[in-house]
């Protein structure tokens, strides 16, 4: 019994992180047309965003301390930030140590302006292109951005640990009355924090004019366009909020998985996958099928359910994926027609 | 006993009603037009002739043989051809390329592997396929991309690659939907020219009433899914019924 | 001439005298010279060349004609290694048992795969071939280590049975005796040829290929496939199942990817799980793109072009582009080195990247049409290229 | 014409001089030319091949492999300040470069990909002439790249690689392994474990679901099983997860009171980091402290995992911070030039490309047979790993092992470990027959020149 409320805990876990970069994908696959293959490179990003900012508050002068000695047997440089000179050690010491949280006032910008020059550059001319095209120009622009990320940072995973605060791990069990079910602070942040994210998206799309516009745009484009409505202004604020949602997505999974620059890539088939099991076109379809498939993998990955089937962790999302689209055409919630030619 | 033979056939998609016992019965050689006002259930009805669909009850029966449950191919090499509202043509392809697969498809049915044949050893069905060009002269746009012809031209072209099958029964869906008066006419010559030149059965779904009366030899009028009336075309025009039902909405 | 109308015929001789000079054509820098690092004329990388040609040959026959975009192609390229290095294992070094079934296994195994695959379409199609080849990977990579051996890739060991092999026989990968291996080396003054066995094997069998590719696109069967990727309404009210020709095509190209997997394999006696994982599916799904979708010898030219780029770039260090630059004053030099620098070696991937996304804005049609251009430029039509996509388009008579 | 099963050209590069009037056809040279092996350096210079991920996950400890062999290059050919060689116990090497020719070098990528990996190596022996490959830091990798050295007729110094297959059930006569292997560190790490934790323990091993996690794991169980300890659970995880949280979280649900993490590098950093964040560190199970362990520790990806890998035993080849002679003078060598201390990936690969020069000059010939031959059963010192053998059985370098230590209170972000125990050579040692390495089948084969 605490095994599998522990393995929900996790699916829940997994499932928000599929669910956040499915999100942002379906609304650019799903709605704009793209077959956007740099969508993994979005998420990265955002990681890196965190990273950023954790070196750019650790800015430091060397001090040459006399008492110890380096490798090599010279005077050891300590790099003091320059945010101890200005607050004080212990002051500069907390504020490093909340970067992450504070990477995400830092990423929104940024993702932002990203996501727009992304679409006004480059993705606004293949709108009408073939996909076979998008796939081309947006792998080669995830390879460019994964490279500049690595010529920077390394190959590396570059440890961005969450704020004292939230390390550590909270015991449901006692809540309960039972034993050993502990779950970490920060999975329980990220599992909120997605949900937030997703309903605020909704929100956004169900109350606003602009959200309405959208969604009349994704069901019928040409009907929009000819009522005279600058469709192609909403699809770039489109792109950028999806670019936002991916980026925010990496900031907040940092602390989780220690980022690295090809972070993207091995999210960007699983994120395929789950947009399309969740169907084409239907948001609620992507969140719902991130969690489906999180959760059935954290199951699947029990020793009980391994020891039953042998290799079950390795292909389980797939082999979900390949049922699911046999028995329903358009994945869980997919809409007639889109993407299917 | 008609060719085509439509008994008792219910369709509910959900809550609503889209067919109600339809009984129709279309006669060989002859020309059939089934009107009826929006949502009467034509489309319905047609795509239940070509396997689209599959009525909840009844049975359509074509030269005797039944064809519920089977495939739109299947239903196709049984001999009915269809013209779409839209020309459905393959717009990838050359105008004579378009021509040569339904001349393939009615030769070696619905599947064969004809990987390593050559097209220049097929002069038989080239044959054919320009002759069918000619009779509705496009013979010299043989070699064009028929994505960029005209829709006057697109709708041509379908109807020769469905009467180069040489169909029992033709199937007809809104043919001149937003068209020109000028090619309405055109489109109702073409057909005039074809009914004249062949034995073919046609059914024709339309809403243009100028259409109908011109080439319609019975007529099946349609409403809320069932069928009204069906007579000739001057009983049809006086008849009250259709007036209420039909005609006299239409004069909105 | 061999039923091909004479502009296809051009293009296959074209391409055959290609193969055949392949090794001067591909070494055109002396030895001597600091360019030499460009050259390609070695048997491992010609080698690769033509079996990624087979490979997105095939592809294409899926891709281009029909429009389904199958990504999960590499499952058959492991399929078709495997079955060669298991003939190895089992009979003996000759390479013929192996390929033989290798396409007999890929095509079984497309068999299945595209039968459930194709009652999708679209996209959805698309992540059903993903799943099954993904699940592929990593079960051969992991429970099915037994059959696969796993990550250290099926090999020929000391202790295999080999029931065909012969004292006399060679213990390398051969044909009736002629190893694979072997390499005619012949100098020309400061340059440097190697015409090796192998190679020309492969480069037959693509011939091959290519020839057989170029009587699918031509024929009766072709036309329909691309009638499927038309409008697969129309092709159903005229009679025809668009169902078996979508999956007698994937059938092919399955086998075509099954027996570039089995050349690699007989080349190179070792079979990885990872050529069967997504990222290999996605090469060959560039390599088509690059080269010109649906055209004939735009995939080969993109298979050429993405190996050319991984094999040869990845090799230049900054110790040979100080070499290269040795001529000027040291402060250019390393100003030039450093500009270079991000773009070599370790940072071919991103040459690679910006490759993908030039070709793709500046010329749409892939790399063929750049040979267009060029052609156009110098006022006659360049024979293997332009008329390629032409061709293509042109009616099928 | 000559006929060969696999050509050198090199040649024509290096001896450009004497190629001023054009030979056409010249046939008669080449075969001239061959000393009956494969790639036979002619004129001035030898090139070497160094074949190591510069892309993909490990392209760090590819970039350090590769910072290394440039170092390696530059001392064999007299420049620099010699690093190891005035410490090596065997004086051959003196900066002429190798038996008097200049070495040279070439740079290829793995990719961590066997294909990529041997079709880089072919280029190197096809296109530049390579006469030795050595690099790389994956066992599938190493084991792919050794079986096409033996076939192409080229010895193979390995790099980064610990799975026992390589000098275990995939031996090659013409590949040879210095790094130490997953038995090693078992055979190390267990006394160590029971010293520190007790004998009476339970362990629960998460293992990468690949050859090298396999026979990582069968390793420490053995050995930490002779001394007492349990084994509650085995668990192999896939190679491509990325979140262990599904993996660790059962660990909770057992009486397991050490958890051993079979992993390398991407994966080693984030179960680590996640088993951290489960509490697992804090945990008291049966009244004992909870432990964790990291059999295979490298510098480079210890950075990655942060503060968790603090207070954790592993193993490792060479550190660093090793007092010997040796090592200090690689360490000084290598962090002059660079400005970092040198990865025990870095170390190994170093060594290999001395100990490969080295057994050229003794053997007097750049003939793969009798470089082999000079390199079985030598006995050597002052590389860092204080005495060592190159078994001639197998080709593994027997040698002390490091067991080591998350270092609590680093000074740097390179003062990650610290050395616990040098486990001596004795210890480690293992007959060549082990079944853990292929038992009595396994088997070198011959030597093979090519040409």
């Amino acid at each position: 019994m605490e095994a599998i409320i522990l393995q929900i805990l996790n699916g829940l876990d997994k499932g928000s992180a599929y669910a956040l970069i499915a999100l942002g994908l379906t609304l650019i696959f799903g709605t704009l047309g793209v077959v956007n293959f740099a969508h993994g490179a979005l998420f990265m990003i955002g990681a890196f965003c965190a990273v950023t900012l954790q070196r750019l508050l650790n800015l430091s002068h060397e001090v040459i301390d006399d008492t110890k000695k380096d490798f090599l047997g010279n005077p050891l440089k300590v790099d003091v930030p320059y945010l101890a000179d200005w607050f004080g050690a212990d002051a500069a010491q907390t504020i490093i140590q909340w970067s992450v949280p504070l990477a995400i006032l830092f990423s929104i910008p940024i993702m932002i302006l990203v996501g727009i020059s992304m679409e006004r550059g480059l993705i606004k001319h293949f709108y009408k292109r073939p996909h076979a095209d998008q796939i081309l120009v947006t792998f080669g622009l995830a390879i460019v951005l994964q490279e500049i990320i690595k010529a920077f940072f390394g190959a590396n995973p570059i440890p961005t640990p969450a704020p004292p605060a939230f390390t550590g791990s909270f015991d449901f069990g006692a809540l309960i009355g039972m034993e050993n079910i502990i779950y970490p602070y920060w999975r329980m942040v990220y599992f909120a924090f997605a949900m937030v994210v997703i309903a605020g998206v909704f929100a956004f799309l169900q109350f606003t004019t602009f959200g309405m516009v959208v969604r009349a745009g994704m069901a019928d484009r040409e009907t929009v366009g000819m009522l005279g409505i600058n469709i192609d202004r909403r699809f770039t604020i489109m792109f950028a909020i999806a670019a936002c949602v991916a980026g925010l997505a990496g900031v907040m999974y940092t602390p989780i998985n220690s980022p690295n620059y090809h972070m993207g890539m091995d999210f960007l088939v699983i994120s395929f996958v789950v947009v399309v099991v969740g169907g084409m076109g239907s948001l609620p379809g992507a969140v719902l099928a991130g969690f489906v498939l999180g959760i059935l993998e954290a199951f699947a990955s029990m020793n009980e359910v391994i020891d039953i089937v042998p290799g079950i962790n390795q292909i389980i999302i797939y082999l979900v994926a390949i049922i699911v689209l046999l028995t329903r055409p358009r994945g869980l919630m997919g809409r007639k027609g889109v993407m299917e030619e | 006993m008609g060719i085509l033979e439509v008994k008792g056939v219910n369709k509910r998609f959900g809550g609503l009603q889209a067919l109600g016992n339809v009984n129709l019965s279309v006669a060989e050689n002859t020309v059939h037009a089934i009107i009826g006002p929006n949502g009467a259930g034509k489309s319905t009805l047609l795509n239940c002739l070509v396997g689209k669909l599959i009525p909840d009850t009844g049975s359509v029966m074509f030269d005797g043989q039944s064809v519920l449950g089977r495939h739109p191919h299947e239903i196709n090499q049984m001999g009915i051809s269809r013209v779409f509202q839209t020309p459905e043509i393959f717009g990838d392809l050359t105008v004579l390329e378009n021509m040569m697969i339904p001349c393939f498809a009615r030769r070696d049915g619905s599947f064969r592997m004809h990987a390593f044949e050559q097209f220049s050893h097929e002069r038989e069905l080239i044959d054919k396929a320009m002759h069918m060009l000619e009779e509705v002269n496009m013979a010299e746009k043989k070699d064009m991309h028929s994505a960029s012809m005209s829709r006057g031209d697109k709708r041509r072209l379908e109807m020769a690659m469905c009467l180069v099958q040489e169909p029992r029964l033709l199937l007809l869906d809104e043919p001149t939907a937003g068209m020109a008066r000028a090619d309405t006419n055109n489109t109702i010559d073409l057909l005039k020219e074809i009914k004249q030149k062949r034995d073919i059965t046609m059914c024709i779904i339309e809403h243009d009433m100028h259409v109908v009366f011109s080439l319609a030899e019975r007529i099946t009028v349609l409403a809320q899914g069932t069928p009204l009336v069906e007579d000739t075309p001057d009983k049809i025009k006086g008849h009250p019924k259709v007036q209420e039902a039909y005609l006299g909405e239409a004069a909105h | 001439m061999l039923g091909l109308a004479t502009k296809d015929f051009v293009l296959l001789l074209v391409v055959a005298v290609l193969c055949l000079f392949a090794p001067v054509l591909l070494n055109p820098f002396p030895e001597t010279s600091d360019l030499a690092q460009f050259n390609a004329g070695y048997p491992d990388l010609m080698q690769r060349f033509v079996i990624f040609g087979i490979f997105a040959i095939g592809f294409n026959i899926l891709f281009g004609l029909t429009g389904y975009l199958s990504f999960g192609h590499a499952a058959f390229l492991g399929v078709g290694s495997y079955s060669v290095v298991w003939m190895f294992k089992l009979l003996n070094y000759n390479i013929v048992p192996g390929l033989l079934l290798s396409l007999v296994v890929s095509g079984l195994f497309a068999l299945a795969i595209g039968y459930v695959s194709l009652r999708r379409s679209g996209i959805y199609f698309s992540i059903l071939t993903l799943a099954f080849a993904q699940m592929s990977f990593a079960l051969a990579y992991s429970v099915l280590t037994p059959i696969t051996n796993g990550e250290t890739g099926l090999q020929v060991y000391g202790n295999d049975p080999q029931y065909l092999q012969g004292d006399s026989a060679p213990n390398i990968p051969h044909l009736f005796g002629m190893t694979m291996r072997a390499t005619e080396t012949v100098e020309f003054g400061p340059w440097l040829w190697q015409f090796n066995a192998g190679y020309y094997f492969c480069a037959v069998v693509m011939l091959i290929a290519f020839y057989l590719a170029i009587r699918i696109f031509r024929s009766p069967f072709g036309m329909m496939l691309r009638a499927v990727k038309s409008n697969q309404q129309r092709m159903r009210y005229t009679g025809l199942n668009p169902r078996p020709y979508t999956l007698a095509a994937f059938v092919i190209s399955g086998m075509y990817a099954g027996l570039a997997g089995g050349l690699m394999a007989s080349m190179d006696p070792l079979a990885g799980a990872e050529r069967m994982q997504w990222t290999a599916s996605g090469e060959v799904v560039l390599m088509t793109i690059l080269g010109g979708t649906g055209t004939l010898i735009g995939p080969v030219l993109g298979a050429g072009l993405i190996k050319y780029l991984e094999n040869i770039l990845s090799k230049i260090n900054d110790n040979i582009l100080h070499q290269w630059f040795a001529f000027m004053p040291d402060g250019l030099e390393d100003f030039l080195v450093a500009i270079v620098h991000p773009f070599i070696g370790k940072g071919w991937h991103l040459t690679l990247g910006l490759v993908f996304m030039a070709v793709v804005i500046f010329l749409p049609g892939g790399l063929v049409e750049g040979g267009q251009r060029i052609g156009r430029l110098f006022g006659r039509k360049k024979p293997a290229e332009a008329e390629a996509k032409a061709a293509a388009k042109t009616p099928a008579e | 014409m000559s006929k060969s099963d696999l050509t050198r050209r090199g040649v024509l590069r290096a001896g450009a001089a004497g190629l001023a009037t054009p030979t056409i056809f010249s046939g008669a040279v080449w075969a001239a030319s061959h000393s009956g092996f494969t790639n036979a350096p002619e004129g001035g210079s030898v090139t070497l091949g160094f074949n190591v991920p510069q892309t993909g996950p490990y392209a760090d400890e590819g970039a350090d492999e590769l910072r290394a062999y440039e170092l390696a290059v530059e001392h064999l050919n007299g420049g620099g300040d010699g690093g190891m060689i005035p410490t090596f116990s065997s004086k051959t090497l003196d900066g002429t470069g190798i038996l008097g020719k200049k070495v040279e070098y070439v740079t290829g990528d793995t990719q961590t990909k066997s294909d990529a990996a041997r079709a880089s190596a072919k280029s190197m022996i096809e296109k530049d002439g390579a006469i030795m490959i050595t690099g790389g830091s994956s066992s599938g990798v190493a084991v792919a790249v050794q079986g096409l050295c033996q076939e192409a007729g080229v010895i193979f110094m390995a790099g980064l690689t610990h799975s026992n297959d390589t000098t275990g059930k995939d031996r090659k006569a013409n590949g040879f392994r210095h790094f130490f292997n997953g038995y090693m560190s078992g055979a190390a790490l267990a006394p160590v474990l029971a010293n520190a934790y007790g004998t009476d323990r339970k362990a629960y091993h998460l293992t990468a679901d690949y050859t090298w996690g396999w026979t990582q794991q069968e390793s420490i169980q053995a050995s930490t099983e002779a001394l007492g300890w349990s084994t509650v659970q085995n668990v192999l995880t896939p190679l491509a997860a990325t979140d262990f949280s599904s993996y660790i979280a059962p660990v909770l649900q057992t009486d397991a009171d050490v958890l051993v993490l079979n992993h390398y590098g991407g994966n080693m950093v984030n179960s680590l980091t996640n088993a951290v964040q489960f509490g697992l560190k804090d945990k008291i199970v049966n009244g004992k402290q909870f432990e964790i362990v990291v059999p295979l520790y490298s510098r480079l990806m210890a950075r990655g995992a942060g503060a968790n890998v603090k207070g954790i035993f592993g193993s490792t080849n060479w550190h660093w911070s090793l007092p010997d002679e040796g090592s200090q003078a690689f360490t000084r060598s290598f962090g002059t030039k660079y400005g970092f201390p040198p990865s025990q990936a870095a170390h190994t690969c170093y060594t290999q490309t001395l100990l490969y020069a080295d057994a050229v000059n003794r053997a007097g010939s750049f003939n793969p047979c009798a470089v082999a031959e000079a390199l079985e059963g030598f006995e050597f010192d002052g590389l860092g790993n204080g005495p060592t053998l190159y078994r001639a059985e197998d080709h593994q370098c027997f040698k002390d092992v490091l067991v080591v230590k998350g270092k609590e209170n680093p000074t740097s972000e390179f003062d990650l470990l610290e050395i616990v125990e040098i486990t001596p050579v004795s210890q480690v040692t293992y007959p060549p027959d082990h079944p853990m390495f292929g038992g009595a089948e396994a088997s070198l084969g011959s030597c093979n020149p090519g040409a």
